[in-house]
């Protein structure tokens, strides 16, 4: 192969031919990308496309098995992350690469900074504290990066990525885990950056961000390379077709008009953090209950302490003339509730154990004896039914969940409480980090599940999401409950408003 | 399966060594050389199978040691005391009791392991010497029958290797077809997935403890059965070498890998390196070093295929 | 710069004193030893004699080591039995616990001599050569006894514990003690006041006399129950002035423990020899293998009380240990 | 600053021993008692600040007593062959090497801390008999200048306490304002995060190991100055003592968490312990027991109040 690069390059950083294995799985194969000097580049694909395998190339943390990388007409070789930063390369994993014992201003100058040498930690502070204004928040940088909540954290990404100047920025999923609010600073800040020249590529599973923020974008399939097109050209059902290679159906499954019956459990004494009063709040049989509010709102607190999982003082629940609360997951289990945490891969999902055992680990008694001995033939059945019924993409159901796209991996942790006769389901951020063909699909089931008469609250920092799936959706800020919305009342400004108590 | 086998780099260690041993010593492979060797590794094996379960749930038991001496000890100065089978049981039960006293510290109270189980195990030693007032206490005569356990035999094998190869078994089932199994497995992926899949996290570790307790005091009712006396000295270091065999076992002492076949490959290992050594005459200095190197170069290797 | 340390190889050992001849020739005869551990000097120059002897009779020699543990001590026997050995020579760790795999070799024929610690009656051996342990610590009482008038306020320092052969040297130091000051003064006059552990070696003596004299600074006695730990101990009461005050006791007549009674420092030892002990049992080993009569069941090394009076006698400055 | 200080449970624990001993025995306050009290505890002191480093990257370091015994033998034999200086570097240095061993197979090599540490104790240690053939090796008289290690003092301070008391100092402040210090914690952290950031992990954790073996060595150094005596079974058990300081002061085994005044104050409440004990004529036997639970009790309370 012969590449010749003129010198002076209208792209500021050129990929040639870029392929990558992990032992026997191609995650990338000759894929090729340009992004230009002063744009924001969108990069968009299913999950496992390799997208994100793509930006740790570039940013030196994998090492490319062939292809070239091209930045401002030079041929870098490196996999040295170090030398990545001197060529002017910021980036934001998608895992968090913060570290948690240090606290904000260490973590920001951590790595950019000296490589050795003495600190002075006084200039760092007040130099850190400066930059996170100048992007227009604000935190004690003092603080232990364990102590912040996950928006919080993003933001220090953003600082540490910003800490030295970046003629390219890789933001990998950034928002994520932001709020609405935080969201729109992102937005202007690389507004303001793509305005000084920087290149920015920028990685999202949601369009209509990708839509309203960048100037072009590359479609990923399957490690490959699928097109490049202008922002102003494209539209959603365009890029679905590319990503996914066919026509999307319907995103959002048909609600139902009304509830057969009127059944409904009754939440008393709900305490929460930081929240003063208790909360109560009733949640319907068959229906979906919609959980909003900024992030750090205290929504997942809400269903760890419906779900037992916090050493609060249990909430008191009223259903079929019983009070009950739980103390433990297990006694929520044994209830017949079901919880489907927001951290995948921490809570929901175990990695290294295989598909079959992390569908059948909540519902072991379903496919043992009476002695606690397993029925391996019974239990795979039951484990293929579910795999087929979610359409999970696997190929070996004794294989490590981790091997599995992140989409797949949350229809896993989804299918792990299928197998129970649930009453009531607690989904915590449902399709977050989860590309658009999977959700879909993930939407269609938890609406059936709904409409089986399960009793379903769900938490969701997606707008749209929570607009499209919920029957009733409440609000809430800061731990405590600002309303509740039927659906005929949904209005997006209107829960905004509600999230940032401006009603 | 044969795949699997293969891939099995324990297993390809151990045969390496055996045959290794075969060609240099000459001595090795008679019956009574085999005989000895299992009878060797049947006390150490059935503590090391406890640590691979407690290594599974991401635990480590230091106190093994110590509680091998303390049982000991406690079943000599019960046999003057009571019937002898009321003396075994009540010496299984004082392990359980020191392993419940561990999972109780580890699983309940979040202490972490190597330091509850490091302060059990001088806890435990002291004991061992208050009872016994530091002198080795002899087996009294209505007892004696302990010593078919370390040196009885059937047909030809070894009564202790026969229990070790049953607790093995039974472990090696559990693990693979009890729900019981699947969740010690799960616990050292990862805890909190467990714990909110309905499953008592603190139950399963602090079994696993008290599983450990009770199997390292069944080894040493068979340690007494070797020598007739319980002694409170004996035993020192012994975690480690358990440790050692769990891991050249190819478990992760994070937690959720490895399997009870080869943690008894692994303490096949260490037993057979420590018998052809003795037999080729290799001075103890010289032991050392070598053990040393092959634990180093079997973890190695380990690595190297995976 | 000295360029030789001096003795510490095989040739320190001295000349062997193994005057018997054996008619028999025992060159296809193999010899096993099992020791109770090579981490002490002492053993070390037992095995070093036992080997050496049953190379000067031309048979085969084979070693296991104890290691410090019962269980792993009946291992080495076991491995010895599978090498096929004619004799074992044992040094056991506890007196009870090698008695069935000693009975066990017997069975086998091995023929069983042991040497330096006492085994249980029980175990069907050919004869025994032991130092009188009991012996020493009395004679090492007694001449406390008669080379003191006031009284006496002793600190003992332990080996480790649970070790049988120590608790033979305490207790027979305190017989020795009591009953000379019962002959000389018709009572006894002397009290322990403290008692700590020093792990055989200097560093765990010198700590323990540490300890010791901070809480009780009127010590006049130690006794050691080995050379090592009362030579760390003496590191302390060095430092701490207080060489005038104390008696220093010791047991095994380590060749250190010898230059500093030759300097006056230390007051006494017993002898515990490694080189009588090894070539005294290898001979009656031999003895057996010739068929010789009258071989006793249990032979003592002689109890010798080592102080200034005779120290030049003893001292060997090429010595092993 | 004073919160922070009130805040600190190793700090209390540490006070509370304190007054208890100094009421308990009139002894113990004496100067001579501290004095002992100080000698005694630098050595160990060393060994636990190492250990603390190898602590924070998330490792452990089970070598250190087998080093201390080993580098004593060899500095011991040196002193017959090479000038007083030279041996003391060449004794500093095998303690180097024997730490960038372990460093190599944990950083470079991915061998599990606690495997190729617990190797190579077995084989230092078998390489100080070796070297000494068992026998303890008295330093040649042009070296026993050594001796002041051990026994010197300066102003009626002991040389080895302000030894430590320097590394100490130095070590805190690395770990505050130097970037190898951050980079040392932030591993124990989060080591993917520092590999991303481009810094060199391998160099990191490797390094660590080297200093636990440098101050290792000087301890051992410190060892032989106290009795003028290199001895290869000393040490025995030395490295869960120095673990156990590490935690009693609020380390986590899995890294990332600690300071290096509260490890100070954990080898002291350990040295405190101990020496009280002694003080109090308490049995050796009764000392372990209580010593176990007393580190149980320092642990719970530690997590009581976080
Ligand atoms: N370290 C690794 N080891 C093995 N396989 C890997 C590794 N990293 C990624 N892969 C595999 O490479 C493929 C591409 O993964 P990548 O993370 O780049 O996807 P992605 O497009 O970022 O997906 P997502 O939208 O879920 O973040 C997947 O099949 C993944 O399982
Ligand atoms: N890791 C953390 N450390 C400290 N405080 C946290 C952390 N995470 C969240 N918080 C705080 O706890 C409270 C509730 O957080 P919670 O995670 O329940 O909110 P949420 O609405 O579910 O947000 P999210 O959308 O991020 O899940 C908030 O005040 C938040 O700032
Ligand atoms: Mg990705
Ligand atoms: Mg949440």
């Amino acid at each position: 192969m012969n590449f010749t690069t003129p010198k002076h390059c209208f792209e500021m950083l050129v990929l040639k031919e870029i392929s990558k294995s992990f032992g026997g799985v191609k995650a990338l194969k000759a894929v090729n990308l340009e992004v230009r000097a002063g744009e924001i580049h969108a990069l968009l694909g299913e999950n496992g496309a390799g997208k994100s395998t793509l930006m740790k190339v570039i940013s030196g943390a994998h090492k490319a098995d062939s292809g070239q990388i091209v930045i401002d007409g030079e041929v870098i070789e490196h996999n040295d992350p170090h030398l990545a930063k001197v060529h002017g390369i910021g980036i934001i994993y998608q895992e968090f690469s913060l570290i948690p014992e240090l606290t904000v201003s260490e973590n920001i100058w951590f790595g950019s900074g000296k490589k050795t040498g003495w600190l002075n930690r006084k200039k760092m502070d007040s130099d850190a504290s400066a930059l996170i204004h100048s992007l227009g928040f604000a935190i004690d940088v003092k603080r232990r990066v364990a102590q912040l909540s996950i928006a919080q954290q993003q933001i220090v990404e953003i600082a540490k990525a910003l800490s030295q100047d970046v003629k390219l920025l890789i933001l990998d999923e950034p928002s994520a885990v932001l709020g609405t609010k935080e969201v729109k600073k992102l937005f202007n800040l690389l507004y303001t950056l793509r305005d000084q020249g920087v290149s920015i590529i920028y990685i999202s599973h949601h369009l209509d961000e990708l839509l309203e923020l960048t100037d072009r974008i590359t479609v990923l399939k399957d490690g490959k390379t699928v097109a490049t097109l202008e922002t102003a050209a494209a539209d959603k059902d365009k890029l679905v077709n590319l990503m996914v290679g066919r026509e999307l159906t319907q995103l959002y499954p048909e609600k139902p008009d009304a509830f057969p019956d009127d059944e409904k459990i009754g939440i008393e004494e709900l305490r929460s953090g930081t929240s003063r009063q208790p909360m109560a709040f009733d949640i319907r049989k068959g229906e979906i209950l919609g959980l909003g509010g900024l992030v750090g709102a205290g929504r997942t607190e809400v269903l760890e302490s419906l779900f037992g999982v916090t050493h609060r003082p249990p909430a008191i629940l009223r259903w079929q003339e019983r009070s009950v609360s739980y103390r433990s997951p297990r006694e929520a289990i044994r209830g017949g509730w079901g919880m489907v945490p927001e951290d995948r891969k921490k809570h929901g999902g175990i990695l290294s154990l295989s598909i079959r055992d992390n569908i059948s680990l909540a519902s072991l008694g379903q496919v043992a004896n009476q002695w606690g001995f397993i029925n391996h033939r019974k239990e795979e059945q039951v484990v293929r039914e579910l795999v087929d019924r979610l359409r999970i993409k696997v190929g070996d159901i004794h294989s490590p969940l981790s091997t599995l796209s992140g989409g797949n991996q949350q229809k896993v942790v989804l299918a792990k409480w299928l197998n129970r006769n649930l009453n009531v389901l607690l989904i915590d951020e449902p399709t977050r980090g989860v590309d658009v063909g999977a959700r879909s699909e993930i939407y269609h089931i938890i609406q059936q599940l709904a409409n089986q008469g399960m009793y379903i609250v769900m938490v969701s920092s997606d707008m749209e999401e929570l607009l499209g799936m919920s029957d009733r959706i409440m609000v809430m800020k800061n731990g405590e409950l600002q309303g509740t919305l039927d659906r005929a009342e949904f209005n997006e400004e209107k829960i905004l408003r509600m999230a940032i108590g401006a009603n | 399966m044969k795949e699997r086998l293969l891939k099995n780099n324990t297993l390809i260690i151990f045969l390496l060594l055996l045959l290794v041993s075969s060609f240099t010593s000459e001595s090795f492979l008679t019956i009574t050389n085999v005989t000895n060797l299992l009878r060797q590794v049947a006390p150490i094996g059935l503590i090391s199978i406890g640590m691979f379960l407690v290594i599974l749930t991401g635990g480590i038991d230091l106190s093994v040691g110590s509680i091998i001496a303390c049982v000991g000890v406690a079943f000599a100065l019960l046999s003057y005391e009571v019937y002898f089978s009321a003396g075994l049981l009540l010496s299984l039960l004082l392990g359980v009791v020191i392993g419940a006293v561990s999972g109780y510290l580890v699983a309940y109270r979040g202490v972490a392991a190597f330091i509850a189980t490091l302060a059990l195990m001088t806890i435990v030693r002291g004991l061992g010497f208050l009872l016994s007032k530091g002198a080795p206490v002899t087996v009294g005569p209505h007892s004696s029958a302990i010593l078919q356990l370390g040196t009885g035999s059937v047909l030809g094998i070894p009564l202790s290797a026969i229990l070790l190869a049953l607790v093995f078994v039974i472990v090696f089932i559990v693990l693979k077809y009890h729900v019981y199994g699947r969740q010690i497995i799960a616990i050292g992926s990862n805890e909190e997935a467990v714990r909110l899949s309905g499953i008592s996290v603190e139950r399963v570790k602090f079994s696993v403890y008290v599983i450990s307790g009770f199997l390292t005091a069944l080894a040493g009712l068979m340690m007494v059965g070797r020598t007739g006396v319980g002694t409170p000295n004996i035993g020192v270091g012994l975690e480690l070498d358990a440790i050692a065999a769990v891991v050249i076992g190819g478990a992760s002492l994070f937690g959720g890998k490895g399997t009870v076949f080869n943690t008894l490959l692994g303490v096949l290992i260490l037993g057979m390196i420590g018998n052809i050594m003795n037999l080729l005459d290799i001075t103890s200095y010289m032991q050392q070093l070598i053990k040393g190197v092959i634990i180093i170069l079997a973890v190695i290797f380990q690595k190297a295929q995976q | 710069l000295p360029k030789e340390r001096p003795g510490n190889d095989d040739q320190g050992v001295g000349k062997t004193d193994l005057r018997y001849v054996s008619a028999a020739d025992l060159s296809g005869i193999k010899v096993g030893y099992c020791g109770p551990s090579m981490i002490a000097p002492y053993y070390v120059a037992l095995e070093t004699i036992v080997k050496r002897s049953v190379q000067h009779y031309g048979m085969q020699y084979y070693m296991a080591d104890g290691q410090e543990d019962v269980a792993k001590q009946v291992a080495a026997i076991e491995d010895l039995l599978s090498k096929g050995i004619d004799v074992l020579i044992l040094n056991p760790l506890d007196p009870k616990a090698a008695v069935p795999v000693v009975n066990r070799a017997v069975q086998q024929g091995v023929r069983v001599f042991i040497v330096d610690s006492m085994i249980d009656d029980a175990a069907t051996y050919i004869s025994s050569v032991v130092a009188n342990n009991t012996m020493n610590g009395e004679k090492l009482g007694l001449w406390l006894a008669e080379n003191s008038s006031n009284e006496l306020k002793i600190a003992i320092i332990s080996g480790n514990q649970g070790n049988p052969v120590g608790r033979e040297k305490r207790l027979g130091f305190v017989r020795g003690l009591a009953d000379g000051q019962l002959h000389k003064q018709a009572k006894t006059n002397f009290s322990i006041v403290a008692h700590g552990w020093g792990q055989w070696n200097n560093n765990g003596g010198l700590k323990a006399m540490e300890d010791i004299l901070v809480a009780h600074p009127y010590v006049n006695v130690l006794l050691a129950e080995n050379d090592a730990m009362a030579i760390g101990a003496l590191k302390t009461i060095r430092e701490m002035g207080k060489e005038q005050q104390i008696t220093v006791l010791g047991f095994d007549g380590q060749k250190e423990a010898y230059e500093l009674i030759k300097a006056g420092t230390f007051a006494a030892t017993a002898q515990n020899s490694p080189k009588i002990l090894g070539e005294m049992v290898v001979q009656i080993a031999v003895k057996y293998l010739n068929n010789e009569e009258g071989i006793e069941k249990t032979n003592y090394t002689p109890s010798v009380l080592i102080s200034g009076n005779n120290v030049d006698e003893f001292y060997d400055p090429e010595a092993l240990f």
